[in-house]
C-alpha cells in the first residue's frame, strides 16, 4: 500500500506530510485535533540522519505544541549497516531518538505507531516499540530476523524452525505473534481513521501511558506466560540493599 | 539434548544451608547446582546435556565422582554444553567444596 | 615477576558472579531469582538446548561503598549474553522495584549481543521494555550505569539500552555499538567491514574509541576493583538530572554536529586525527591513564 | 673390445649454462642485482625449469615463498610438467594447483597443514604420487643425498644490487635449500620484498644466487605460534601444574624444546608464578630450542631464560627479540637469525626434553596427528620428540632418564619425551584409542608405514588431566599398556583398564595423580597465569611485541 493511500485512509479530514530521505515528517486532522505525524517509509534502514530527523521533529513539536499526540509510521527494515555509522555510535542516535519518544510521553504527549509494512529490530526498538501502543496492518512484516537467517546463526535447521514456528510465537516473525505477546496492541485490517481515532482516544488515560503494560497484556493473551510471573518474583522477592 | 538421571550410594557429605553453583552453561563448560538432598547416603544426579549419546560416560565420570568423595546426601543438577570429562570432575570437586564450605 | 600483573582480577575475563562479587562490598549482594530457585528457559529445551538456571542474568541487591545499589550482571559465556524472556523479565523487574524502592544507583553490568534468536520476539519486546524501565528509573531519580567490559561487549538492543543509561564506564577491551562486525559484514561485505581484523573492529567500536567521541563516561582499567573504583567516584559526583527538552535539545546539536563533522569517515584512526590527535597510529596502543591525558589534552 | 664412450663429467654445469642461455635469449639475463621484471616471472620460470626437474619450492609453517608458487602454477603445463616437487610444506592453495593443472605430479615433503584434504583426494584419486612424508631434518639431509633440487624458488625479505640477500629474522629453511641447490649446478631463484643499496647483513651471498624478482607483495607470513592465553582453560592450567612439578623439577630440565599448543603455553606462562613458587628459577628451562613464542615473554622477562635458539621468527616479535639479544640469536645488524636446520639438530641432540601434543595415541604409546581424509604430517615434533642414539655428552636429567630406562649401570642416557593431552579433544573425540587412525590412512594412502609422528618407545612420559605416566619405568609391554590406560581418563580405553594393575602402577610411582603430587586441582585455575591476555604479554614486554591485529582486543 502507498504511503498517500495510507495516510488519507487514517486522516480523511486532512494531512500535511512531507517525505524527506524516507522520513515522514508532517501534521494531520483528527477528531481529536491536530497530530503530529512522523515515520520512515519504503523500508528504511534506520541511519544516523534519520534517526536525527525524527527525534529533531519531536522536540520540535514538544517545544512549541504541547500535548500534541504522536502517531509513527513505521516501515522500517532495521538499522543501516554500515562502519561509518557504527563509527559514529548509531545505538546512540536510536537510544536519543527513543528517548525523544519517552519524554513525549512524560510531558504529556499521546503517542502510538502503526506498523504499516515491516518492522525490524532496532529501527523497530527506537521509536515504533517506544510509543504507548503500537499496533500493525494485518499484512505488515514483523520480525528480529528471517528465519533462514536465524537457522545460520542459531545452527538449527531451517525445517526444524519452519515446525516450531507454528507452534511457538516466541521466535517465529510475525505481527499476530507480536500481539499475543503484548508487543502489538492490535492488528489492523486495513488503516482506518476510525481505529486510529479510538486508538488516540484510549492513550488518554495517563496511568496507561506512564505504565508499561506489555508484559501483563502477553500474559492475558497467553503468547508470553513466563514473563509476569518472573516480574512478580522480583517485585516480591526478600532482598534489601 | 538429552537428560540423564542417575543415583550413587555416597558417603555422606557434610550437610550445609546453602545450595552452591559452579560453572557457566557456555562452550564446553558446565553448570553444577548442589542442593541438600533427601537421602543421606545417595548423591541423586539430573543431567541436561547438550551433546547426546554420552550416558556411559556420565555415569562413569559421576560414580568416580561418587566413589572418591562424600557426595551423600546431595542433589546435583547439571547444566551442560558439552564439558569434557576433565572439566565435569574439576566442577563437581569446585561444587561440592563449595557446598561444604571449602571441606573437601 | 611483574606483580601489578599478577593480581590483576580481569572483567573481560570474569563471570557475571565473579564481576558483581568483586564491584559490591564484600558479603553485601542479595540475589533476587538465585539459580536454587529458577528453571532454565523451556524455550531453548524446546529447540532442544540445554539453558541455564539463572538464564544468563544475575540480579539483585547490594551496597557500594555503604551505599544501597541494584545490580544486574549478564552472563557473556551463555548464548552470548542474550537477552530472552526469562532474562529480560528479570532485568525489567529489578528496574520497576527500583523505581519503587530508590536504591542510590542501578549498575547493568552489559556483557551481550542483543535479543537471543532461539526467543527473538520475546527477546525485543524485552529489550523495549528495558529501555523504557532504565528511562523510567532515570525519571524516578535514580541513576543508572552501565558498565561494558565483558567479552560480548554491548551490542544490538543492549547497546541502544546502554546509551539511554545515565553514563557508560567501558574499558578498553570493551565494546560498544549496534550491529555487530560480522552482521555487516555478511551483508555489504569483507570490503565494508573485515570482522576478522579485530584492530578495526576496536577502532570503531572499542572503548578507547567511544571514551574519545564522549560517548562513555570513563575508560576503566580491565580490572574489577578499577571498575568498582570507578563507578564509586562516578556516583559520589552525579545527580541525576530530570528528563528535560533542554538537555535532549543540546544533544540533538551535538549529534547533529558530529554527523556532519565526521560522518564520511570510516575509520577512528581518521576521526581522532580529525579530533586533533597528532599521532592517532598510536592510540590503540597507548594505555588508559595516557589516553585519558590525551583526551584531556584535545582541543574542544 | 671397444673403448667405452668418454663419460662427461659437468652434464649438470652444461645442463645449467643451457637454461641460463635460454633465459638470457628472452632477455632474461638479470643484469642488474640479477632482477627479472615481475611481469616476466612466467617466461622466466619456463626458461629454466625442465620437464622432469626436481624443484624446490621455499615454504614451511611460516614463511612462504607464495609469489612464485603462485607463478609456477600459472605456468603452461605444456612446457612444464612431471615435476618432482620437493618442499617443506605443502600449505598454500598454490601448491596443490601444480597438482591439479598437470605441472607436477611427485611430492616429498614434511607436512601438509589447511590443503590436507584437497592432498588426500588428490592422492586418492592417484594424481599425486607421495614419495615419502619426511621429518624436516630427513628432508633437508636428501637435499644433499638423492632429491637435490634443479631449481629451488626461494623467498627472501631483500636483495641489494649485486643479487646478495637478506633474509630477514624468518631465515628458517632457506640456507639448506640454497646450499644444496647452488652447489650441484641448480638454479636458485629469490623472490624478495624490497629491493635495498645495502643490506642489513648478507644471509645468501650474489653468487649463489641467479634471479631475483621483486614480488608484487611481501611473502605471506602465519602467525602460527601466537596462543592467546585467554583460550588456556583450567584444565591445561593444571596439566602444566603436573608437568613442571613431575617432571621438570623431578628432572631437572634445563635444555628443552615446546612443542606449539595451548597445553604447553600453560606451561611457559606458569615459569614465572607457580614454578618461581615451587623455587625452580635457574633450576629448569634455561635453555630452549624454539620459535619465539609470545607466551614465553613473561619466562624471558621474570630472568627464567638464558638462551633461545630459532627455527623461524614470528609475526610481531622483531622488536622484543632485537631489545633482548642475550636471549635471541641476533645478528650485529640486531635483527634475529632463525635456522630450521641447526635448530632442528639443537633441538634434536641438545636438548633433554621434548614436550608436545598430539590428536590420537594408542596403547603403545605412538601418536599421530593424522585423522582420516586428511594428510597432514610432521614437520619437527619427530625430530625433537626421538632419544637420538647417536648422543654421547650427559646431563643430569639425561642420566636419571637412562637410569629410569635401563637400570642403575646403564651406559647411555634417556631424553624425555612427554606427551601432553586432555584425555578428550573438543566434541568428546577421545585421544586415547585402539587404533590409530594413521592405520587407515596408510591403506588409503597406499603408504609403505602408517603416519605416526612420535613412536611410542621414544615416548617417556604421558602427562593427562588424571595424572602422568612414566613410561620409563614400565618393564613390560603389559605395564606399559596400563601405563597408559591408566591416565587415560573416561575415554573407553581409559576405562577398559585394569584397576588392580593400575594401583600397583601407581603404588610404584608409574602412575602418579594430581593428589600424588601435592596438586590440589582446585587450585588449577587462570589466575596461576603470568599472562591472561595478549595484551598482558604487551605489557610484560614493555611495550616491544606488537601482536598481530587478529589477536587484539583493543
Amino acid at each position: 500500500m502507498k504511503l498517500n493511500d495510507i495516510l488519507d485512509a487514517l486522516f480523511p479530514a486532512g494531512h500535511t506530510v512531507r517525505v524527506a530521505n524516507q522520513v515522514i515528517t508532517g501534521v494531520a486532522q483528527t477528531a481529536q485535533g491536530t497530530v503530529a505525524v512522523l515515520g520512515t517509509t519504503d523500508a528504511a534502514a534506520i541511519d544516523h540522519a534519520m534517526a536525527l530527523a525524527l527525534s529533531g521533529y519531536i522536540l520540535d513539536t514538544l517545544e512549541q505544541h504541547p500535548g500534541r499526540p504522536l502517531v509513527f509510521l513505521v516501515d522500517t527494515c532495521g538499522q543501516a549497516l554500515s562502519r561509518s555509522q557504527e563509527l559514529l555510535c548509531l545505538n546512540g542516535s536510536l537510544a536519543h531518538l527513543a528517548q525523544c519518544v519517552d519524554l513525549a510521553r512524560r510531558q504529556g504527549h499521546p503517542s502510538l505507531s502503526l506498523v504499516t509494512a515491516n518492522a525490524v529490530s532496532g529501527g523497530f526498538l527506537s521509536f515504533g516499540l517506544m510509543a504507548d501502543r503500537c499496533y500493525a496492518l494485518a499484512d505488515a512484516q514483523v520480525r528480529v530476523m528471517d528465519l533462514k537467517a536465524m537457522a545460520r546463526v542459531t545452527k538449527i535447521a531451517h525445517e526444524r524452525l519452519l515446525e516450531l514456528a507454528i507452534s511457538s510465537p516466541i521466535f517465529a516473525p510475525g505481527a499476530e505473534n507480536y500481539r499475543r505477546m503484548g508487543g502489538i496492541e492490535a492488528i489492523w485490517e486495513r488503516p482506518s481513521a476510525g481505529l486510529l481515532e479510538a486508538a488516540l482516544g484510549q492513550g488518554a488515560r495517563a496511568d496507561e501511558r506512564t505504565e508499561d503494560r506489555r508484559i501483563a497484556l502477553g500474559a492475558e493473551r497467553g503468547g508470553r506466560n513466563l514473563a509476569a510471573a518472573i516480574l512478580q518474583t522480583v517485585d516480591s522477592a526478600l532482598a534489601a540493599a | 539434548m538429552e537428560k540423564l538421571n542417575f543415583q550413587f550410594e555416597s558417603v555422606p557429605a557434610l550437610p550445609a544451608a546453602d545450595p552452591a553453583l559452579c560453572g557457566v552453561v557456555g562452550s564446553g563448560n558446565l553448570e553444577i547446582l548442589l542442593n541438600a538432598g533427601d537421602a543421606p547416603n545417595l548423591c541423586v544426579v539430573e543431567i541436561k546435556t547438550a551433546a547426546r549419546g554420552f550416558a556411559d560416560t556420565w555415569q562413569a565420570v559421576i560414580g568416580a565422582f561418587a566413589a572418591a568423595h562424600p557426595a551423600g546426601g546431595t542433589r546435583i543438577a547439571i547444566n551442560d554444553m558439552g564439558a569434557t570429562p576433565a572439566v565435569v570432575s574439576l566442577r563437581l570437586a569446585q561444587a561440592l567444596a563449595e557446598y561444604q564450605g571449602g571441606v573437601q | 615477576m611483574i606483580p601489578s600483573l599478577a593480581s590483576r582480577h580481569s572483567w573481560f575475563e570474569a563471570t557475571a558472579r565473579k564481576r558483581i562479587a568483586g564491584l559490591l562490598d564484600p558479603g553485601s549482594f542479595t540475589e533476587i531469582l538465585p539459580p536454587a530457585a529458577s528453571t532454565p528457559s523451556p524455550h531453548l529445551a524446546k529447540l532442544d538446548l540445554p539453558g541455564a538456571f539463572d538464564d544468563g542474568i544475575v540480579i539483585g541487591c547490594g551496597q557500594l561503598e555503604k551505599q544501597p545499589i541494584f545490580i544486574a550482571a549478564q552472563e557473556g559465556q551463555f548464548i552470548g549474553g542474550a537477552v530472552g524472556e526469562i532474562h529480560g523479565a528479570k532485568l525489567v523487574g529489578l528496574l520497576k522495584r527500583a523505581v519503587r524502592e530508590k536504591p542510590a544507583a542501578v549498575l547493568l553490568l552489559i556483557d551481550s549481543g542483543g535479543v537471543r534468536l532461539h526467543e527473538a520476539n520475546a527477546g525485543l519486546i524485552a529489550i523495549s521494555e528495558i529501555m523504557r524501565a532504565v528511562l523510567a528509573t532515570r525519571a524516578a531519580g535514580v541513576p543508572v550505569l552501565a558498565l561494558i567490559g565483558g567479552s560480548c561487549g554491548a551490542f544490538g538492543g543492549m547497546g541502544i539500552v546502554a546509551k539511554l543509561c545515565s553514563a557508560i564506564l567501558i574499558s578498553e577491551e570493551g565494546r560498544l555499538a549496534l550491529s555487530g562486525p560480522e552482521v555487516i559484514e555478511t551483508v555489504a561485505g569483507v570490503e565494508e567491514f573485515d570482522s576478522k581484523d579485530r584492530a578495526l573492529v576496536w577502532r570503531v567500536t572499542g572503548g578507547k574509541h567511544r571514551y574519545l567521541m564522549g560517548d562513555c563516561a570513563m575508560l576503566v582499567e580491565d580490572d574489577v576493583s578499577a571498575f568498582r573504583a570507578a563507578a564509586t567516584a562516578f556516583l559520589a559526583d552525579w545527580q541525576e538530572p530530570a528528563p528535560s527538552v533542554g538537555l535532549l535539545r543540546a544533544t540533538q546539536r551535538q549529534l547533529e554536529n558530529r554527523l556532519t563533522a565526521y560522518g564520511a569517515y570510516r575509520d577512528g584512526l581518521q576521526i581522532w586525527a580529525a579530533l586533533g590527535v597528532t599521532n592517532p597510529e598510536s592510540v590503540p596502543l597507548l594505555d588508559r591513564d595516557s589516553l585519558v591525558a590525551l583526551k584531556e589534552g584535545l582541543p574542544t | 673390445m671397444n673403448a667405452p664412450l668418454p663419460r662427461q663429467w659437468d652434464s649438470l654445469r652444461q645442463n645449467r649454462g643451457r637454461r641460463l642461455e635460454r633465459a638470457a635469449s628472452l632477455g632474461l639475463a638479470g643484469k642488474n642485482g640479477k632482477e627479472i621484471p615481475v611481469d616476466r616471472i612466467i617466461d622466466l620460470l619456463e626458461a629454466v625449469i625442465q620437464p622432469g626437474d626436481r624443484v624446490c619450492l621455499e615454504g614451511n609453517n611460516q614463511k612462504q615463498a607464495d609469489f612464485l608458487s603462485e607463478s609456477l602454477a600459472d605456468c603452461s603445463p605444456e612446457r612444464i610438467n612431471h615435476l618432482s616437487m620437493v618442499q617443506s610444506v605443502l600449505a598454500l592453495p598454490s601448491h596443490v594447483d601444480l597438482f591439479e593443472r598437470g605441472l607436477a605430479n611427485r611430492l616429498d615433503f614434511s607436512f601438509s597443514g589447511p590443503q590436507g584434504a584437497r592432498l588426500a583426494k588428490l592422492v586418492q584419486e592417484q594424481r599425486i604420487e607421495i614419495g615419502a612424508i619426511h621429518t624436516y631434518l630427513e628432508l633437508f639431509g636428501r637435499y644433499f643425498m638423492d632429491l637435490t633440487p634443479n631449481v629451488a624458488l626461494i623467498a627472501a625479505q631483500a636483495a641489494d644490487a649485486e643479487g646478495n640477500l637478506y633474509l630477514g629474522p624468518n631465515t628458517e629453511d632457506t640456507p639448506a635449500i640454497v646450499e644444496a641447490t647452488a652447489f650441484k649446478g641448480g638454479i636458485v631463484i629469490a623472490q624478495v620484498n624490497e629491493r635495498l643499496d645495502k643490506l642489513p647483513r648478507v644471509d645468501v651471498p650474489a653468487d649463489w644466487v641467479d634471479f631475483t624478482v621483486l614480488a608484487p607483495k611481501p611473502n605471506y607470513i602465519e602467525p602460527l605460534f601466537t596462543r592467546d592465553p585467554a583460550q588456556i582453560t583450567e584444565v591445561q592450567v593444571l596439566m602444566a601444574m603436573m608437568a613442571i612439578k613431575g617432571i621438570y623439577a623431578e628432572y631437572g630440565v634445563t635444555r628443552l624444546n615446546h612443542g606449539i599448543g595451548f597445553d604447553t603455553a600453560a606451561i611457559e606462562l606458569l615459569l614465572p608464578t607457580y614454578a618461581a613458587d615451587l623455587g625452580l628459577k635457574g633450576k629448569i628451562c634455561t635453555h630452549w630450542a624454539l620459535n619465539p613464542h609470545p607466551t614465553l615473554i613473561p619466562a624471558i622477562e621474570s630472568g627464567f631464560v638464558e638462551s633461545v635458539h630459532c627455527f623461524g621468527s614470528e609475526v610481531g616479535m622483531d622488536a622484543y627479540i632485537s631489545a633482548r639479544s642475550d636471549v635471541f640469536f641476533t645478528g650485529a645488524d640486531g635483527s634475529m637469525r632463525s635456522n630450521r636446520a641447526f635448530s632442528q639438530t639443537a633441538g634434536l641432540y641438545a636438548c633433554d626434553m621434548f614436550i608436545g601434543s598430539t590428536l590420537q595415541m594408542d596403547m603403545a604409546g605412538n601418536s599421530s596427528t593424522a585423522t582420516l581424509g586428511r594428510i597432514t604430517g610432521f614437520g619437527g615434533a619427530p625430530n625433537m620428540g626421538s632419544d637420538p642414539h647417536g648422543r654421547r655428552h650427559a646431563s643430569p636429567a639425561w642420566l636419571k632418564a637412562g637410569r629410569e630406562a635401563y637400570g642403575p649401570n646403564a651406559i647411555r642416557g634417556r631424553k624425555l619425551v612427554v606427551q601432553m593431552v586432555e584425555t578428550f579433544r573438543e566434541h568428546m573425540a577421545p585421544v586415547f584409542v585402539e587404533e590409530l587412525d594413521a592405520w587407515k590412512l596408510q591403506k588409503s594412502m597406499g603408504a609403505e608405514l602408517p603416519p605416526i609422528m612420535i613412536y611410542g618407545d621414544d615416548v617417556s612420559h604421558i602427562v593427562t588431566e588424571e595424572g602422568i605416566a612414566n613410561l620409563l619405568l614400565c618393564r613390560s609391554p603389559e605395564e606399559r599398556e596400563q601405563a597408559i590406560r591408566g591416565v587415560a581418563g573416561f575415554t573407553p580405553v581409559g576405562m577398559a583398564r585394569d584397576k588392580a594393575m593400575v594401583e600397583n602402577l601407581r603404588d610404584r610411582g608409574i602412575i602418579r595423580r594430581p593428589e600424588d603430587l601435592g596438586i590440589d586441582p582446585r587450585m588449577a585455575t587462570r589466575d596461576l597465569l603470568a599472562a591472561r591476555s595478549v595484551k598482558d604479554l604487551v605489557r610484560w614486554s614493555g611495550g616491544l611485541y606488537a601482536p598481530p591485529s587478529r589477536f587484539r582486543n583493543w
